[in-house]
This record gives structure tokens, C-alpha cells and sequence, in this order.
């Protein structure tokens, strides 16, 4: 029953393939289709937490099974996957018009789809692996399918990141299987418990090695950039939307259900928490300021929202590091909302792109009058991402500030303000260049996006604001899944969320705004009508305005601020790769020169030798 | 608000209001700029009948012709002045706006200023005294009160005629859209 | 029923007192600059006429985007009202006001922002990126100070923590944490935007800067909005660091004595450039509030 | 440190100037043919005359010549010396100096403005103090500024009687 | 000029940054200017074509309107032109109170910019505090001369009235107070001042060799430590009787510029005091016959004295009429408001460009005339 989630959508990929072969559109509309189709049966299927399926395979001896079943954290990543697939798919109908590879696009992206729906349902590592692995390789061949040379190099640093990391969770899982005789998540977790906290952590931390990568935490970070940027446009709201909450699902997998927590408990310990735990929040505060600080210095929009996903993981993996019933429903609510409007955002610049043709903000300016719509969803969006409150973004950091102030953290609370604070500033920096300030003599007869492209930046809008005032709807399901993880849950009602010490009230606030708002109106309406005028009747000190384009200022925005962490940034963590990457093939050159030295008895020998090693080894264990 | 309502006691408070607050161009178009740091600094104290200096036309309601006015710095009061928003005063300094004054016979200079600009009052002197600018001053707050100060009606009123002198001195002038 | 209209008249009763009130704040700030620069200055009424003048006079607009910002600017700073206590009137002792207000002032300047920047002229663009810039210069030493606050009365509501200094006047934070008092001065100087941190409206060198294009009403609705924003900071701290008050003209008092010292602060220094203003808040202001936040958890 | 004789005496040994004088102390002015002037400003820089005051422009209709005069100090001799050159009105051409002081450019451009001098070498001479001006460069003799204002601008009547007759 | 990357600011006319009717047009990337030019012209009346419709004392009342800041110099210079080409001596008194007008004038001159920078800057108090002490100067113009600003003051030949020695007794006074009081105040306000001396510092620089280069003299060059001087290396009217020190700075910084207005304002009131001791009697206007008839012989002479911003020049050519033939104004600030902005404004910051400009000492009457 479960399986057909699976490979409904990586069946329809073919016929997608095949179909859109002949008319542009058809593939997306299969991909639309096939995520409703997705959407409703999963929406079905809320509460039956009893569902499981597995079938087994025996393979040179060895029974092998392969484990399905349903729980609510499983359902809600699933269920948010499908949405998110089906806004994207109603965006890209129109807009890969003139898009060369959109049947390769469909292909991929419905395999994704699939993979996706079976790493969440997968219970045992052999089929986590397996699906991980699809969902990696599809995601590669999309990737690179974005603009042709830069696109390959983000390709190639993503792919061996993720196949590194892979590898090394399959040896440890084979290593399991070898001391439990299966695959399954259960087995595992009592093995690891039993087994020496050493051991176990070691393993652990190998295991969630793909995960960490998926999710972009600090050190393992700089595949994000390049791929989010290069990427199609159309993929990177599900690339920063999806991909990287799959990582974070992989980490609540690791932290509770393999207990994790449970391992290092008895850990030495920094105020209460295991400083293992510690360190992982260290991390996740790391990202945050790295992302940040870098973000501010993009001039390529989506490489700047690509950076901002980034630092937003920050707050969810400090969510859950703290391991406090506040910090994990406060990451789980960051996690949905910043699905939305973080998506919300990469559709709006996708639409912009898709007008405009390039991602460069200097190259562009004063949209908000020919895009009004892209406009609002944009403004929405920022609103949300920058954490104001009428909106859901203010929510889950506000939950977040108060499991951070309830434990006394003090560095992980700087990190999480400095990111919030400078999260306007990076906000608002596409706001001004790209749609306010004068418009470019190119883009004047530029056209709002049609119908198709605007039905999920409203949808998205509504969903921001509904959130924003009614948090309890995605209260339940997250106190569910604490529930299930064995975490207390944290009591609500539909539009207040206790925190550590009172209770949060948005439908109050939202109240109060529009109040705000409405006397401001009356105020404004009572004095006279004021008379609209060109953008080129400015204040110009008297002189005359010859040419608009270059009245606009949007190159280097901050610099001041940048020219704080010029030193900084310039030692990227991108030079330490590529360094440890040319003195590593050198080496190996080296290497290969003094041994092989290209005779043919030279390569027989060598294989000898190495069979006759490998047959020891084999033998010893 | 349409403009007949306005029009009853409400632009008498208006006026008085106007009246009570200034903000002056802070634009030195000519020599006499020198007198109004000391008229608007500690000694002579513009800022205590409500005057104050803003920056941009957008703020302004007062523009102080201060002397002689050049061709070039002509072209670019005109423009300021179309900028700057409804109830807007032009007080002209010296002899230079009303008749050329000591440059009469220079080929640079324009000989009267109310040929370009609706101007409310003229303050004499060539370069007028601190105490010359501020008595000018609130003669122009008195007008404004009982609303005879009314340049920025005649300007709108005969458009036409400023704009045909205005091109006859400058050539072509550019207008705010 | 009855509640209902009695919320929305003392809502309406508070947003034009405090409006009055930092008019007021704002004319007795430009007597005593006179008075230190040895002139007499403009009455203390002066902003009323100011603010009536402004409303009279008409105006120019550059599209939707310019009216939507400055309404989205008042009307996010009147709502921050609700949540100050003013002495003793207290509309909502809700939970998390305090890190609330910090992101409902964000709302104001987010709209004024957008309002500013909507009018296509590069210096209300540069003005406003300053003003971001040193936003973030100034609110890490805040937040500092609130999370050191937060965890040491374990409430997080404004109210809470006012009621947490009650008694005699010994145990106002003032006293209790002198330190973590003057750099939250310091921080009330670079909120309000006064003298030293006032590059982003710096007339100089970008024309005063956001402000170029606002005439009439426009600048009308932003100095409503800066009054109410000068009542909303004072009343912050005057509750953190004072220990609130029970009736509103002790409050009063207490706002002014702040005010006047901030004022008196600033009218001698020149202005920081924005990259310097940015580094003096994060070398000595964050350095002592780091300090005082670790004294107070451990 | 020469006095204004050994400067003289400079001037003779290296250049065939036409006139030499010595006007008042530290003052001395020289006269030259128009092609000798430029090798006279370079050499004279090097001879420790590096400031360059100004460059005068006089008008002499009836001779039918324009009088460039070069107006150079030295900070070691405290003499001020003006050389001065002679170019003919109608074709107005004279080179640069621009090579051997950056600054002169501006200078030329102003005789330009006003003198409609033609600075080979000098290639922005757009307008620097005036703005569109159609007429003939005003400081010339001929150009007669008590007619141009009467036509361009009217002065104000006090009833009936012009302030300026 | 990438129209992308660069915005095109106009530091016009209209702008309060700006020191007088003058624009700068610059362009920036970032925070840095890029490339600039000086839009001047604004304040253009054809001094030099009234100059020869005029007789020559006519112009006496004309000259000060020049340049606003310092209407004393054009007078003295235009007499001191008059007086070279006719070889006119001019009585020793007339010369000493020339001088003691001229200090004055410096003194008062330096407040105003002083006043000015710091207002660049946001110092509105030591703005406020200059102009209030430079109005106690022009109330002693107003005793000697009968006028605020424009004195009409030096004529050809001499001084239009004398000094009685009360009027000289209250210059002292005048002195004193300015060392004992006025100053201390500004000294405490701005130049112990570390914000100013923050934002003043190592900004706008202009080096010796720049400095010469270009012409420029004055505190632009004598802040990199080159003591040159007019009233030293060429002494006119009284200066070779009286001795005083100048002013000299190290690194030709907006910073070293300002402290040497401070240090040339106290050497000034030491000059002033020297001369009111020393001053000789006898009269002040040497004897040429009806002012409506002055004619001087065929001839032309290069006068120059140094104004507070350097060298302040005429080029002066008589042919014998009544009236001068040929006028030509140097303004000290030409070489800098013109080719300065092109050359060394690129590099500054938009924040340091009002500092750049009102430091440099930047008149626009002197290069427009």
C-alpha cells in the first residue's frame, strides 16, 4: 500500500519523459497531476499511524527485509513534499517555455518526488540508502542541467560531497547489519544503546554524515551556494525548499529514534545539556552567522537567498540540539514555515528571472510597477523570513528565543538575534534594488507573469498570513510527533502557543496591527490628496536628471558593512577544499609515478598483492 | 477635502499655522547667503519665530532669493521652485532682484526677478543686515496670516506668461513632469 | 460589547496622548540644543505647528509604494502603544512583549523603508541602507541586555519585569545593574537616531538622507511617527531600568529626565561615519553587556 | 638664490626674448615669440619655478592680437616672473601648456569661455563657466554688453523713465 | 562609467553639504567615489567686463563683491595693483591700518570655515559658537568702516578714513576676549574633540608635490610642513615690521588644514597687537588729485597677497585712460575647485565628500568672477 506513494511518481517520471518529448507543457501538467494525486491520498491517509508494509529478499544467504511504515513525522515531511511539488509544477507549466532540457526537468523531478516519499517512509538503512541515493543522483543530473558552466562545477563539489558521505553511511550500516543480523532502525537502536557509548557514538556520527551534508550545517556547507544558484530555476525552491529538510529529517531520525540523546546522556555536560548535543548547536549557530554574514554580500540574488536558507537552518538545527520540548516544536514550526516562505521568495525571483533573463540585482530595478503581484508575494515573503509578527516567520523564532532565554544559552541566543537583525538587512537589499529605485530603459515594457505562474504565489501569500494567525493548526501535528518521539509536548490553543513563562497570542497582535493600520489610514486620507509624479521628478540638487539608469543605487548596497568582514569572507572555506583537493591529486600523482610507472607486469603484481590483502582481512574479522 | 470646504475657516487656521512654522530652502543663490548663517545661528536667532533652514525643495515653503541670480542658477530655481509643494513664498534680498542693482549692465544677470518668479516682498540693502532679513521675515508671516502672501496662486493663475519670459531669457527650460 | 469600545477609546486616548507627549519631548529637545548653542530657539510648542502646518500643505506621491510606507510606518509604531505600559495604563500584560517590540519597531522602519525607497532617489537608498546598518549595530547589545533580563526575572513580558522592581527604589535595575543601565543609554541614543548615530539622515552628505522626497503630509506622518517612536524607547527603558511608575506623570518625569540627558549627550559630538558607528557598538557597548549577561547566568 | 639680474641674464643666455624688464622687487615680466614660450615654461620649471598662478588673456583689437601672459614663482628665488607672448586674433591657436602643467587645461579652458582662444593640444574645451552662449566670447573689445542687455533683458521702468538713461 | 555598478550623485547647487552656489557631479560604487567633475559657473556676473566700463575708483565699490568670504583682500589687492602701476607711495599709517583690516579679516574668515567644517560634520554647536564670535569682528568693521561685510574700506593710495584710537583700544579688547574666552571654548568643543578629530583625519589628503603642482598654496600647502607664506617671502603694506611664526602642519590632512586656521588666528591677533603699538602717525590717503580723474601711466603689473586660502592674485593692464583696460582675477581656491575635484576627490568616501570639499577651503564666487 505504502510502495504505491512510492513508485507512482517514478513511473509517471517515464511517461513524462516520453510525453513532453512532443508537447512542451505536457510533462509539467503529468508532474501537477501526479503531486495532487500525491497531496490527496497522503492527506488521507493523517491518523492511521499503524500502517506498515514490508516485503524481503534473500541474497547470497542473507535475509534481507526491507521495512515501510507511516508515523506522523514521516507523514508531515511527505505531505509537505507533495505540496511543495505541486505549487512548483503549476509555476514551471509556463514558465520553462524556453527551457531546453524541461523533459529531462519532469523526469528527475518526479524520481525526486518519489525518492523523497520513500527515504520518509523507510524504516530499515538498506532502503533509506537506496532511496537516498536515487534522490542524489537525480538531484546531480538537475543541477547541472541549470546554466552550463558554472552549473557543472556546483554539480560535480555537490555530487562528491554526497557520495563521500553516502559511502561512509553504508559501511556503518553493513557494520550494524553485521552485529544484528538486520537493517531495521529498531534493532539498531537497541544494539547501539547496549554497545559501548564510544562505539556507538563514532557510528552515529558516521550515519548522519549524509544528512549533515543534505542539510548544509557549517562545515559541509559550500556545495549550498553554488548549487542553489546554478540550479534551474525552477528546482531551487524544492533544492532549499525540500532537500535541505530532508537532512534535518535524517537528524531527528539519528538524535531520537537511534537515541542518540539517549547514548550520550551521561556525557559530560554543559549546563544541563550533553556536550555533544552542545556542540551540534554550536554548529548550527555557526551556520547561522557564516550564512548570514555571507548573504549580505551576494550581488546574485539567488546565490543571496541560497546563503539565507542557510543561516534559517542555523535556527533548526539549534532547535532541535537543545533537545527542550520548546526548542523542538520551535524548530519543527521553523521547519514549515520556512518551507513557505522560503519557496514563496525563490518562486517570486524565478518570476522575475523569468521576465528579466538575468539573477544580477544591479542589472535591475523598479519592477513594482510592471510586477505588482511578484511585488506583494516578495513582500509577504520578507515579512515572514524577516520574523515581524503578524506573520508565521516571528512565530517559530519567538518559540525558538524562548527555549534559548528558558536554558540561559547565552552564544547560541547572540548568534540566533544576530541572524534575525541582519536577516532584514539582506531582506531588504533585493526589495530595493531589484523592485523599488528607478527602472531600467530595457525592462520598461515588461509584463506581469501569467495566470498559471501567479496561482501559487497567491496560494503561498494566504497560506504565510493564515499561519501567521492560527499557529495551533501546525501545532497539533508537531505536538503529535513529539508524541511519537517521546519529547512532552508543549499545550496551545488555535492561535497561542505557551511559552516558557506565558502564553503567545497572534490573533491579539494581528488584531492590534490592522487597528494601527486603519488609524494611520484615516489619518493619512483626512489631509489632502497629494499629486503622483514621475520617479524622475526627484530631488536632484537643482540639476537635471539626464539618464535614469544611473540614478539608482544597488551595487555593493552594504559595503560598509561588508568592508567589517572583508578579511573574513576572503578566507572562504571553498579555498580550504580546493587546496586540500590540488595538493591531494598531487600526491596521488606523485604516487603513481614512482610505483607504476606505466609497465604492464608492474599493474598484475600489484593486483596480486592487494587480492592476497583483502583475503586476509576477510579472514581475520 | 475638496476645495470649497478648505476654502471657510479651516484655511484661516491653516494660514496661521503656515505662518507660525517656515522652512527655508537652505539654497545660497548669491552674495547675500553670507548674512543668513548669523541671521539663523546664536546672535540674531531666526529659529525663534519658527524658521528653520530644510534641506530639500520637497520640505520647503520659503525660497530666499539672496542677490544677483546667474542665467545658469536661473535655469535651476525655476526647476527648484516647480519642486517645491503649494503654499510656497519667494522673498527677494538687495537691489540686485529688483533691478539688476549693481550688475545692471552685466550680460550675465537678470535684471528682474518677478519676470521669472512670483516674488511676495523685496528686502533692501545691498546684501540687507541680520536685523533687515528678520523685520522682512515677519512682515511675510504677517501677510501670510492675514493670506494676502498668495505668489504661488499668481504663478499658477498666469502660467503662461512666466513661462514665455522664462524661455525668452533661458532658451529651452526643463520643466518637472 | 461594552469592553470592546472601551479597549478601542483608551487605544485611541493613548495614540494621541503619546503623539502630544513626544511632540512635546521633541520641542523641549530643540529649546535645550538652542539654550547650549546659546540661542533662545523655537517655542516648546513648535512640533504642534509643525505637524499642523505639514497637514495643511499638499503634497507629491511616487506611487502606491510611497503612500503604503508611511501608513505601514505609523501604523505599525501605534500598535507597538498597546504593548508599553505607561505607568499605570497597561492595555495588554501579554506574554513576550518585550522581544515583540523590538520586531513591531521593525515593522515602522520595514515601512518606512520601503516608503522612502519607493520615491527612486539613491540617497533616501543609501540613507536607508545606514540606517539598517547601524539597526543591526545597535540592537545586538539590546537583545543582550533584554536575554540577560528575561533569564534573570524568568518573564519575559514588559509588565513582568516591571513588576519585578517594585519596592523601594534600590532594586531598580539602574542600581542593581548600573553597567547593563548605561550601555542600554548608549543604545537609547543610536535608537532614537540622535546626534552622534544619526549618519543615516546626515543633510550634509546625502541630503537628509530617507526624508529627501517627503514633503507635506508625508512628513507629517513621519514626524508623528518619530514622536511616538521617541515615547516608546524612553518608556522601554524608563520601565527596564526605572522600575515603571505607578501614575503617569511620575512616568512622565522619569521619560523627561532620560530624554533631557540624552539630549544634552548628543548635541556635542559630531556624527559618526556609519562603519565607525557600527564598530563602536560592537567594541565597547556588546563587550560590557556580554559581561553583565554571563554574571547574571552563572 | 638669484636676484631679478641673474634671472635675466637666464633668460638671454638660453632664449632670444624680445623685451626684458624689471617691473618692481621679486617682479619681472618677458617677452616672447610665440614658439620660444613653451620651451621657456619648461625650462623655466626645471630652474625651480614650479607654481603656475594663472594664465591672463589680453585683448588688443587695434594691434588685431590676443596677449598671453603666463604668470610663474619659484618658491627659492621668491621672483615672480610673467611671460608674455603675442598671437594673432583671427585664427586665435596657440599649444597647450597642459603637458608641462596638468592644471593649465583648466585656465585654457576659461580663456576659451571668454576669449575663444583655440588651445592645440587641449581637447575638452567645452563650456566650463558658461552655459549655452550663442554670441561672440564676451571679454572681447567688440563685444558690446550695454547692447546685449538692452535687447535681452528690459530693465524696470520707473513710470516710464528707465532707471539707466 | 558602467551604468550598472555606478550611481551618479549630484552634490549640486541645492545641496547643504555643498560650500556655496557650486556643484560637484560624482559618480559612486559601493561607498567610494569613482570619478567627479566640478559643475561651476553658477555664480558668473562678468566682474572682469564691468571692470573696464567703470573709472577707476568706481570699481573700488565693486572689487569687495568678488569673493563674499573676503571682500578686504580684493580691495587690497586691486590698490596694491593701482598703486604698482603708478609707482603711488602710499603713508605709512595708511599702511599699518591696511594691515590691521586685512588680519582682521583673516581672523574673521577662519571662524566662518571653521564653523563651516564643523557643520560638514554635524557639529552644529562650534558652527553656532563661530558665526556669534565673527559677529563681535564685524561689529568693529562696523565702527571703522560704517559696514557689515562690503567695507569699500582701502582705496588706491590709501585708506578712506582713519582709525580714532578708542576704536583701537576696543580692537584690543576685542583681542583679548577672543584669546581668553572665545577660543578656550572652541579648543575644548572641537579640537579635543575625538569624534571630530575621527572624522577629520587622514581624510582628504593633498601632498607637497600635489600641492605645488597644481597651484595651490595657503593651508593646503603649508599642512604638509612648508612654511611658505606671502607675508613673509613677499612683505606688503606693514608686514615687514611686525614678526610672527606660521603655521605649519605634517601630513596634509583635512585635520592639520583646521588646527592651522586655529594657529593662523592666533598669530593674527598678534600681528593686530604689534601694529596698534606700533602704529605711526600722520595721514592715510596719499594725495592724487580728484578721485573722478585718477589716471595712471600705460602699464601692467601682477599683484598677489595671501588670502587665509593662499595666494589671492590680479593681472592688472592699464592703457593710461580713465578707466583700467584689463582686470584678471586669480581666486586662491581656482586651481583646487576645478581641477581638484576631477584629480583627488576619487578615492573618498560619499560620507567624507562635504568634508573634502568645505576642508579644501573651496570659494566658487573666486573661479566663476
Amino acid at each position: 500500500m505504502l510502495t504505491n506513494y512510492i513508485f507512482i511518481p517514478i513511473a509517471a517520471a517515464f511517461i513524462a519523459y516520453i510525453l513532453n518529448k512532443r508537447n512542451r507543457k505536457a510533462g509539467a501538467v503529468i508532474t501537477a497531476l501526479v503531486s495532487a494525486y500525491l497531496l490527496l491520498s497522503l492527506t488521507a491517509l493523517y491518523g492511521r499511524w499503524d500502517i506498515t508494509q514490508s516485503f524481503n529478499l534473500s541474497l547470497m544467504g542473507y535475509k534481507i527485509d526491507f521495512l515501510l511504515a507511516v508515523n506522523p513525522l514521516s507523514w508531515l515531511f511527505a505531505v509537505m513534499t507533495a505540496a511543495i511539488s505541486i505549487l512548483i509544477a503549476l509555476f514551471s507549466i509556463n514558465s520553462q517555455e524556453n527551457f531546453k532540457f524541461s523533459s529531462v526537468f519532469n523526469l528527475n523531478f518526479l524520481i525526486i518526488i518519489g525518492s523523497m516519499i520513500g527515504i520518509v517512509f523507510a524504516r530499515d538503512f538498506l532502503t533509506l540508502f537506496i532511496f537516498w541515493e536515487l534522490m542524489t543522483w537525480t538531484s546531480f543530473y538537475l543541477i547541472s542541467a541549470g546554466k552550463k558552466k558554472m552549473a557543472g562545477r556546483a554539480a560535480y563539489r555537490y555530487i562528491i560531497l554526497s557520495a563521500g558521505a553516502a559511502y561512509a553511511f553504508l559501511m556503518a550500516a553493513i557494520f550494524i547489519f553485521q552485529q544484528t543480523g538486520s537493517f531495521a532502525f529498531d534493532s539498531a537502536a537497541e544494539f547501539l544503546v547496549a554497545n559501548s557509548p564510544a562505539q556507538s557514538i563514532m557510528l552515529l556520527l558516521v550515519i548522519s554524515l549524509p544528512f549533515i551534508v543534505k542539510a548544509g550545517i557549517f562545515p559541509l556547507h559550500i556545495w549550498v551556494k553554488d548549487a542553489h544558484g546554478n540550479a534551474p530555476k525552477e528546482f531551487s525552491p524544492f533544492l532549499s525548499g525540500m532537500m535541505l529538510k530532508i537532512g534535518i529529517y535524517g537528524m531527528i531520525v539519528v538524535f531520537y529514534q537511534l537515541s542518540f540523546f539517549k547514548i550520550i546522556e551521561n556525557t559530560i555536560a554543559y549546563r544541563g545539556l550533553p556536550l555533544l548535543s552542545y556542540l551540534f548547536a554550536l554548529l548550527g549557530a555557526v551556520t547561522i552567522i557564516t550564512g548570514t554574514i555571507l548573504a549580505i554580500r551576494q550581488e546574485d540574488m539567488k546565490k543571496l537567498v541560497a546563503y539565507s536558507s542557510i543561516s534559517q537552518m542555523g535556527y533548526i538545527i539549534i532547535g532541535i540540539a537543545i533537545a527542550t520540548p520548546l526548542g523542538f516544536s520551535g524548530s519543527m514550526l521553523h521547519l514549515m514555515n520556512h518551507l513557505i516562505f522560503k519557496s514563496t521568495i525563490f518562486l517570486a525571483l524565478a518570476a522575475v528571472i523569468y521576465r528579466t533573463g538575468t539573477t544580477k540585482m544591479y542589472e535591475m530595478g523598479g519592477l513594482i510597477f510592471r510586477m505588482p503581484l511578484t511585488f506583494a508575494a516578495y513582500l509577504t515573503a520578507i515579512i515572514a523570513l524577516a520574523g515581524i509578527p503578524p506573520t508565521n516567520g516571528f512565530i517559530s523564532k519567538w518559540v525558538i528565543y524562548q527555549a534559548l532565554i528558558e536554558k540561559g544559552y547565552l552564544f547560541l541566543a547572540i548568534a540566533a538575534f544576530f541572524g534575525s537583525i541582519a536577516s532584514f538587512m539582506y531582506v531588504f537589499k533585493p526589495l530595493s534594488t531589484v523592485f523599488l529605485g528607478q527602472l531600467k530603459p530595457q525592462h520598461q515594457n515588461i509584463k506581469e507573469v501569467p495566470l498559471l505562474m501567479k496561482i501559487p504565489m497567491l496560494i503561498l501569500i494566504l497560506v504565510i498570513v493564515l499561519f501567521g494567525v492560527f499557529p495551533g493548526i501546525q501545532m497539533n501535528i508537531i505536538n503529535q510527533i513529539s508524541g511519537y518521539l517521546g519529547i512532552e509536548t508543549v499545550n496551545y490553543t488555535l492561535y497561542s502557543i505557551q511559552g516558557a513563562n506565558g502564553a503567545w497570542n497572534s490573533l491579539l497582535i494581528f488584531n492590534i496591527f490592522s487597528a494601527g493600520f486603519i488609524i494611520a489610514l484615516l489619518l493619512f486620507s483626512f489631509a489632502k490628496k497629494s499629486k503622483l509624479v514621475g520617479l524622475l521628478d526627484t530631488y536632484s540638487s537643482g540639476e537635471y536628471i539626464t539618464d535614469a539608469e544611473s540614478y539608482h543605487y544597488a551595487y555593493q548596497y552594504y559595503r560598509p558593512f561588508d568592508r567589517l568582514f572583508d578579511n573574513l569572507a576572503a578566507k572562504s572555506l571553498t579555498d580550504f577544499y580546493e587546496t586540500l583537493t590540488k595538493n591531494l591529486v598531487r600526491s596521488g600523482e606523485g604516487l603513481r609515478r614512482a610505483l607504476a610507472a606505466g609497465k604492464l607486469q608492474n599493474y598484475a603484481l600489484y593486483s596480486v598483492l592487494l587480492f592476497v590483502i583483502l583475503a586476509a582481512v576477510g579472514w581475520i574479522i | 477635502m475638496n476645495n470649497n470646504f478648505v476654502k471657510g475657516s479651516w484655511q484661516e487656521i491653516l494660514d496661521w499655522a503656515q505662518n507660525k512654522s517656515i522652512n527655508m530652502l537652505h539654497y545660497c543663490t548669491g552674495c547675500g547667503a553670507i548674512e543668513l548663517p548669523p541671521t539663523m545661528t546664536s546672535r540674531y536667532d531666526m529659529s525663534r519665530f519658527g524658521i528653520g533652514p530644510a534641506a530639500t525643495p520637497r520640505q520647503a515653503d520659503l525660497l530666499l532669493v539672496t542677490g544677483y541670480l546667474s542665467t545658469k542658477t536661473l535655469r535651476r530655481l525655476i526647476y527648484t521652485y516647480e519642486q517645491m509643494q503649494a503654499p510656497k513664498f519667494v522673498v527677494g534680498f538687495g537691489s540686485c532682484t529688483i533691478n539688476g542693482g549693481m550688475y545692471w549692465d552685466s550680460y550675465n544677470t537678470i535684471k528682474q526677478l518677478d519676470k521669472y518668479l512670483p516674488v511676495e516682498m523685496y528686502i533692501a540693502g545691498c546684501m540687507p543686515r541680520p536685523e533687515a532679513i528678520l523685520d522682512g521675515l515677519l512682515k511675510l508671516k504677517k501677510m501670510i496670516a492675514d493670506g494676502e502672501a498668495d505668489g504661488y496662486q499668481r504663478y499658477q493663475d498666469n502660467l503662461e506668461y512666466y513661462h514665455q519670459n522664462q524661455e525668452a531669457v533661458l532658451g529651452e527650460v526643463q520643466r518637472t513632469q | 460589547m461594552i469592553d470592546i469600545i472601551y479597549r478601542i477609546g483608551h487605544f485611541v486616548l493613548i495614540t494621541v496622548f503619546s503623539m502630544a507627549l513626544g511632540l512635546l519631548f521633541m520641542g523641549i529637545a530643540r529649546k535645550i540644543v538652542a539654550r547650549i548653542q546659546k540661542r533662545y530657539g523655537p517655542p516648546v510648542y513648535q512640533p504642534y505647528l509643525d505637524v499642523l502646518k505639514l497637514f495643511g500643505k499638499d503634497a507629491i506621491t511616487h506611487g502606491f509604494i510611497f503612500d503604503f510606507g508611511a501608513i505601514m510606518a505609523l501604523g505599525g509604531v501605534i500598535a507597538t502603544l498597546f504593548f508599553i505600559p505607561l505607568g499605570s495604563w497597561q492595555l495588554y500584560s501579554m506574554e513576550g512583549t518585550v522581544i515583540l517590540v523590538i520586531y513591531l519597531l521593525a515593522i515602522a522602519s520595514l515601512g518606512m523603508a520601503m516608503g522612502t525607497v519607493g520615491s527612486g532617489n539613491p540617497q533616501a537608498s543609501v540613507g536607508i541602507s545606514r540606517a539598517l546598518m547601524q539597526m543591526l549595530g545597535y540592537e545586538l547589545p539590546y537583545l543582550v541586555i533584554l536575554f540577560a533580563l528575561i533569564y534573570r526575572y524568568q518573564t519575559s513580558s514588559v509588565w513582568g519585569l516591571m513588576q519585578a522592581q517594585a519596592g523601594s527604589f534600590l532594586n531598580w535595575n539602574l542600581f542593581a545593574y548600573p553597567l547593563m543601565a548605561a550601555v542600554a543609554f548608549v543604545v537609547l541614543i543610536g535608537m532614537m537616531g540622535k546626534k552622534p548615530f544619526d549618519s543615516m539622515i546626515a543633510p550634509s552628505e546625502i541630503g537628509s538622507g530617507p526624508v529627501v522626497e517627503s514633503g507635506g503630509k508625508y512628513l507629517g506622518m513621519l514626524l508623528l511617527q518619530k514622536s511616538i517612536t521617541i515615547i516608546i524607547e524612553l518608556a522601554l527603558y524608563v520601565n527596564l531600568f526605572l522600575g515603571g511608575a505607578e501614575n503617569i506623570l511620575i512616568f512622565t518625569f522619569k521619560m523627561l529626565i532620560v530624554w533631557v540627558l540624552a539630549t544634552m549627550f548628543g548635541s556635542l559630538f559630531p556624527r559618526f561615519r556609519i562603519e565607525d558607528g557600527i564598530k563602536f557598538f560592537w567594541k565597547w557597548p556588546l563587550g560590557i553587556a556580554i559581561l553583565q549577561a554571563i554574571y547574571i547566568i552563572t | 638664490m638669484r636676484n631679478e639680474k641673474d634671472l635675466l641674464q637666464l633668460m638671454n643666455a638660453h632664449f632670444e626674448p624680445l623685451k626684458l624688464e624689471i617691473k618692481r622687487k621679486q617682479n619681472v615680466s618677458v617677452e616672447f615669440k610665440k614658439e620660444e614660450l613653451i620651451q621657456a615654461l619648461s625650462f623655466l620649471k626645471s630652474h625651480s619655478y614650479r607654481h603656475l598662478s594663472t594664465i591672463s588673456c589680453v585683448d588688443w583689437p587695434e594691434e588685431g592680437e590676443f596677449e598671453l601672459v603666463y604668470h610663474l614663482f619659484s618658491y627659492d628665488d621668491l621672483i615672480n616672473i610673467s611671460l608674455k607672448t603675442r598671437i594673432k586674433r583671427d585664427p586665435g591657436i596657440f599649444q597647450t601648456a597642459k603637458e608641462i602643467w596638468p592644471v593649465a587645461e583648466f585656465y585654457e579652458r576659461d580663456i576659451h569661455d571668454f576669449f575663444g582662444v583655440k588651445f592645440k593640444g587641449n581637447d575638452n574645451l567645452e563650456e566650463l563657466i558658461l552655459e549655452n552662449w550663442q554670441e561672440i566670447p564676451p571679454m572681447r573689445k567688440d563685444f558690446d554688453t550695454r547692447k546685449f542687455v538692452n535687447d535681452k533683458y528690459e530693465w524696470r521702468d520707473y513710470n516710464g523713465q528707465k532707471h539707466t538713461d | 562609467m558602467d551604468k550598472n555598478t555606478q550611481t551618479e550623485i549630484f552634490f549640486g547647487p541645492n545641496h547643504p553639504g555643498v560650500p556655496g552656489n557650486y556643484g560637484i557631479n560624482y559618480e559612486f560604487e559601493g561607498d567610494t567615489v569613482t570619478s567627479a567633475r566640478a559643475n561651476a559657473g553658477h555664480l558668473h556676473r562678468g566682474f572682469e567686463k564691468l571692470m573696464e566700463e567703470r573709472i577707476w575708483i568706481k570699481n573700488t565699490a565693486l572689487v569687495p563683491r568678488i569673493c563674499v568670504e573676503e571682500p578686504d583682500i580684493n580691495e587690497m589687492v586691486y590698490a596694491m595693483g593701482f598703486e604698482a602701476i603708478g609707482e603711488i607711495e602710499v603713508p605709512r599709517r595708511a599702511d599699518y591700518i591696511r594691515s590691521i583690516i586685512l588680519e582682521l579679516a583673516r581672523i574673521q574668515g577662519h571662524i566662518f570655515s571653521i564653523g563651516g567644517n564643523a557643520a560638514g560634520i554635524g557639529q552644529y554647536t562650534v558652527m553656532h559658537w563661530g558665526t556669534l564670535t565673527r559677529d563681535y569682528l564685524l561689529d568693529i568693521f562696523e565702527e571703522i568702516t560704517g559696514a557689515r561685510v562690503y567695507h569699500i574700506y582701502i582705496r588706491p593710495g590709501g585708506v578712506r578714513q582713519d582709525i580714532e584710537d578708542e576704536t583701537l583700544d576696543k580692537i584690543l579688547d576685542l583681542m583679548d576676549e577672543l584669546e581668553n574666552e572665545r577660543f578656550p571654548d572652541l579648543q575644548k568643543a572641537l579640537f579635543e574633540n575625538p569624534n571630530a578629530q575621527k572624522r577629520w583625519q587622514g581624510k582628504a589628503v593633498i601632498t607637497k608635490e600635489e600641492a605645488i603642482e597644481m597651484g595651490a598654496t595657503g593651508p593646503v600647502l603649508r599642512a604638509n610642513g612648508v612654511p611658505h607664506d606671502l607675508r613673509k617671502m613677499m612683505p606688503y603694506a606693514a608686514y615687514d615690521d611686525v614678526e610672527f611664526e606660521v603655521p605649519t602642519g605634517e601630513n596634509g590632512d583635512a585635520w592639520d588644514r583646521i588646527k592651522i586656521a586655529r594657529d593662523d588666528m592666533l598669530q593674527s591677533i598678534k600681528i593686530i597687537r604689534q601694529l596698534i603699538n606700533k602704529i605711526p602717525d600722520g595721514p592715510v590717503q596719499a594725495d592724487l588729485g580728484n578721485g573722478l580723474k585718477y589716471k595712471i601711466p600705460k602699464g601692467d603689473a601682477y599683484v598677489k597677497i595671501e588670502s587665509k586660502r593662499g595666494e589671492y592674485g590680479y593681472y592688472m593692464v592699464s592703457d593710461g585712460s580713465l578707466k583700467p583696460y584689463r582686470v584678471h582675477v586669480r581666486g586662491a581656491s581656482t586651481p583646487l575647485g576645478l581641477y581638484g575635484v576631477r584629480e583627488f576627490l576619487p578615492g573618498t568616501r560619499i560620507a567624507d565628500v562635504p568634508v573634502w570639499a568645505k576642508s579644501l577651503g573651496i570659494c566658487p564666487p573666486e573661479f566663476d568672477r
